[in-house]
């Protein structure tokens, strides 16, 4: 287990409404795709993928849904949290022509990735998709990276109308790219999987994640019992196409199955 | 591995000693699928209750020198959904597999055999070491000789498979219990469950670091506590022991045998080594067998008894 | 060190909060010389008996991840000429000493009281982790709720010297020990002593690594085991307690401090840092004060009680 | 503590009657002065200092005193013991020339000690001193090397007639010596100390040990508390000079002070 780190909330910027970015100055050393587990000790300890790496800082980006993350929205900056990984698998990085295809708080993780990808050199387009407007993250963040970016809405409400999947089929048809990454609603990447049949990937998943170190089995992924915290949360496409329950279940903190 | 560390438990042949202990790698078909894949030579389920359990929130789990705290809290799917795992398991495996069920009485025990006896499991294991306070002293389920002898009795009138009781290492006579244990009719004994619990504090927050304050030691440093109850049990009693604690290397693995188990759980070490840690030790428990020319596990000797 | 540390403890004014642990350095003077001139505020020495004891044979010590198995023995020369050694300490320093003694039963802790009485120790440490057996079921004394509250109160009732007794952690609920011992007039509580016992195999010669077979834990790995008991006790009563158990840097010390220490005992950390362990922890509690804006120890906050 | 190895032992030369020499092959890495605890697990574990030390073999040079050295006597080449070490502290390693004193049982480690000395290029003289001819060792050992040997016997069976301590003080009055080196009884060091009071030394000392990890405080000499298996058991003159058990008392198992 990397060594658990206590650290002020150096920096706190609201994305969206129910979307903030909280900075820490601390040096960790994180692969994109990594994740740490951050807890402030008042009940719950919960995964968020890394939004930002630097030498000096890094950044996760947190979507407010239930207890866990509502109290962390009422924290200042200032304010003690504590923090321990970074965790898991991450991204192959590619030289070459890639796509990243990303939906909603998930992709934030690209910001981080897509700087790792230009400085190994490779050909960078983003498609950046959100439910609508007021959703949409990191369009003015990605802006300032040498990539391409597509921002799509499904309602059409900021950049191009449709999903991430319409997006990504389309230029896929156009285009050639030696790579694809997604990291997004589950469902949305199973779409996606149906439409990229000959190109190479990546997915980022997400599981109900306990211990973070492979030992309480709750993130286990059927039927080869990959556990998403050691040897995921991205998967290469070798290991997507055995999963049985990719988009079909996911278990809860019980254990128990739910369906999609 | 080509090399064969085949042996037997409870009369049923097995491809190696270890045993994945009950928790780690949790409920899930496919948990058991890895770590089988990866040398173990039984596989045990995370603890059954009967209705589902969501466990305790987190922080579950924190590290210190030489071991590791969890309060996971028994979370499982309950008993319904967990055989279901289990069964799901056996359709394509025919590694031996422990049915670990929970509660705190013996009524709640018999209702968990009942549903055991139904599925395809192979052993049933009851877990004991329940932290419940049964009396003003705080002592556990698994420190009361007269519960531990009723249950077992109990489950053993109408469970199809043979039982395994799992002692608590945190009693003051764990032979005594053993012996309750036994004398009830309990085929084997699984010991030692988590030590303490320990608790450890975020000095910067001024806060416990686990949220439900206080959690079970084990890993490494537990491994000399184990190492010494078991010698004591084994040394007092007659049906075979899973020894577990702390076992990392092929060295705990050998010294778990000296000491008297039968075969060896592994449970933290798939923490510390990755779920490839059956296979390691199992190369590791090979290569003493041939420095020290032991033909095979049974010629491994035992210390004398007590 | 310029850098302060000073505080109190039972109405003695000290340098350092750290104390050095009964055993640990032995019983000669020379020995709490060298701790006191490494930064110690208060020394202990090693429990003395009536009579002189030999203590085990060899091997007494043996290492594993995380901690240390010991089986001293309780090997001290005899109460007469323990204490000729803390009265020629005290004749060159007046750093307080605690004198700490053992004994199986109230008469003879009696019988060491007087003779403490008569030294020029500082307080009088009633080491009650006896791990004789005082029935059937294997109950240590310091487990037992009358044993020590009434040893406690003779013990009282005739000691110039403030009385700490010395708690065992292998109890199922020392929150009642530490309170009959505190109804019975102790002046302060010192927890915990080692955990278990535990054993080690040496699997070429297949023979316990001690020759006493079984030694107690101590070291880094007991500390969540400590704090627990201390936080769990430090809720439950008023007097101080001296909180020891693995702590090693500076940072553990703070989390003794946390769970309710009054002070914080340092034992196996002498091997794991050398004698300059007590400066070198002394200097870590001084920079975490510094970093997180405590004034001096008293500010350090303790954990909410349970 | 220094990591528990059981092994076998691999040659045993007979010295005298009740000294013997015990080879290991094993590759210990001490440094001269250093001791290793041994073990039987059949009851005792003793300190025994480094009589040779190459990179595939180390020896002890034990003399039969009691229980466990007579146990240890009967033990076979093969047979297997457990060692612990090499502990505590060494000679310094002079460059100049130096004078070796030792007596009895605690002559052999000399043996490890000038054959380091020799490679740093030291001109080395030694006094190997015993009682008797029959318990002088190691006289044919120091043949092998490029050294002056002076052989004594207190009862001139061998070698010059005297102690150890005469014939030192001998020839210092008759050579320059940079520095002295002592090893065997006590008294023998007590009494050389009042001869040499010019020259800078370093003295083996033996106290009874447990622990040998700094731990039991078994070992402490009076009155600064140095840990003979830890600060010790190569004590320069510094420190010698502060001892005031030096010569006088000694403990025992239970810390009790007995006179020499
Ligand atoms: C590898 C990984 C990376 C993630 N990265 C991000 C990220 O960058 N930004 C972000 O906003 N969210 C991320 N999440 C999801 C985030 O962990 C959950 O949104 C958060 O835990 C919700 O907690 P809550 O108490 O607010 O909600 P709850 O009301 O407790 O739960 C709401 C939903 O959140 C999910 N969830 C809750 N607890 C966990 C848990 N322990 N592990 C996994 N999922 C959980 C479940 O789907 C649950 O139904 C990630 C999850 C994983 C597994
Ligand atoms: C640093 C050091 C290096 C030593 N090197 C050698 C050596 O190279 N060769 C050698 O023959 N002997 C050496 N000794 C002495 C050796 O340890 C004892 O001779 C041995 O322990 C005797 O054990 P026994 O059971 O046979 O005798 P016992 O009958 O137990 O004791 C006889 C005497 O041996 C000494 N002794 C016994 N136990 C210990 C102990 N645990 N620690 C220290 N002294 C003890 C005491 O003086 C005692 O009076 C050394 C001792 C020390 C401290
Ligand atoms: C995360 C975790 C969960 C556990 N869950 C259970 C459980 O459900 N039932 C049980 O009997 N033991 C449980 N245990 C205890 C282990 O089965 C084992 O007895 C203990 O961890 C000691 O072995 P180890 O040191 O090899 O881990 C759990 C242990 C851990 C670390
Ligand atoms: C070598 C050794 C000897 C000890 N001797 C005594 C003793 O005589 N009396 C006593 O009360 N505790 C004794 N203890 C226990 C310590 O005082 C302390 O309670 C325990 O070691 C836990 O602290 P630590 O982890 O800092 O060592 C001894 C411990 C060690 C390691
Ligand atoms: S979260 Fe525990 S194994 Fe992955
Ligand atoms: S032998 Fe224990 S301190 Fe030296």
């Amino acid at each position: 287990m990397e060594k658990r780190i206590t650290i002020k909330i150096d920096r706190i910027v609201e994305e969206t409404n129910d979307i903030k970015t909280f900075t820490f100055k601390h040096t960790l050393g994180a692969k994109p795709g990594q994740f740490i587990m951050l807890t402030d000790f008042e009940g719950g300890e919960k995964p968020f993928s890394i939004s930002n790496c630097t030498k000096e800082e890094f950044s996760v980006t947190v979507k407010r849904i239930g207890e866990f993350t509502t109290r962390l929205f009422q924290k200042c900056e200032g304010d003690y949290v504590s923090i321990r990984g970074a965790y898991g698998s991450s991204f192959f990085v590619s030289k070459n022509k890639v796509l990243l295809v990303g939906g909603g708080y998930a992709v934030p993780t690209f910001y981080f990735f897509a700087k790792v990808l230009l400085e190994a050199g490779a050909d960078v387009t983003l498609i950046n998709g959100a439910r609508t407007k007021i959703e949409h993250v990191f369009a003015d963040r990605f802006i300032e990276l040498d990539i391409k970016v597509l921002n799509v809405t499904d309602d059409g409400s900021f950049g191009e109308k449709g999903t991430a999947v319409d997006i990504a089929q389309k230029i896929i048809s156009k285009d050639k790219f030696d790579f694809l990454y997604a990291s997004g609603p589950e469902l949305m990447m199973k779409a996606l999987q149906n439409v990229i049949k000959d190109i190479d990937y990546e997915f980022l998943f997400e599981r109900y994640m306990k211990c973070a170190i492979g030992i309480c089995g709750n993130c286990t992924m059927d039927p080869i019992g990959l556990r998403l915290c050691v040897e995921g949360p991205v998967l290469p496409k070798k290991k997507v196409e055995l999963l049985t329950e990719f988009g079909k279940y996911h278990r809860d903190a019980s254990g128990k199955r739910h369906e999609f | 591995m080509q090399k064969s560390l085949k042996t037997e438990f409870l009369g049923r042949p097995i491809t190696s000693p270890l045993v994945l202990s009950a928790g780690v790698m949790g409920m899930a078909f496919s948990g058991f699928n890895i770590s089988i894949e990866n040398g173990a030579g039984i596989v045990t389920s995370k603890s059954l209750t009967l209705e589902p359990r969501m466990g305790h929130k987190g922080p579950v789990v924190a590290e210190f020198e030489g071991g590791l705290l969890n309060c996971m809290g028994l979370c499982n799917p309950g008993i319904v959904d967990g055989l279901t795992e289990i069964d799901q398991f056996k359709k394509c495996s025919d590694i031996p597999i422990i049915a670990s069920v929970f509660a705190t009485n013996t009524i709640d025990f018999l209702k968990l055999t009942s549903h055991v006896n139904k599925s395809k499991a192979d052993f049933l294991e009851l877990n004991l070491s329940c932290p419940n306070v049964f009396d003003e002293f705080g002592i556990p389920l698994a420190a009361s000789l007269e519960e531990v002898h009723n249950i077992v009795k109990a489950v053993k009138q109408i469970s199809k498979f043979p039982v395994i009781a799992k002692l608590s290492p945190n009693v003051y006579d764990i032979v005594s219990i053993a012996k309750a244990a036994e004398s009830a009719g309990a085929d084997a004994l699984c010991m030692i469950n988590t030590v303490g619990p320990g608790m450890l504090i975020d000095t910067k927050m001024v806060k416990p670091v686990l949220f439900n304050k206080f959690g079970g030691l084990s890993g490494s440093c537990i491994k000399p506590i184990a190492l010494k109850l078991i010698y004591q049990t084994y040394s007092a009693v007659n049906i075979p022991i899973i020894g577990m604690g702390g076992v990392t290397y092929g060295e705990d693995a050998i010294e778990m045998l000296m000491a008297g188990a039968a075969v060896i759980g592994v449970g933290t070490a798939v923490h510390y080594r990755g779920i490839e840690v059956f296979n390691k030790i199992n190369e590791e428990i090979f290569e003493f067998m041939e420095e020290n020319g032991y033909k095979d596990l049974n010629n491994i000797p035992r210390l004398e008894k007590l």
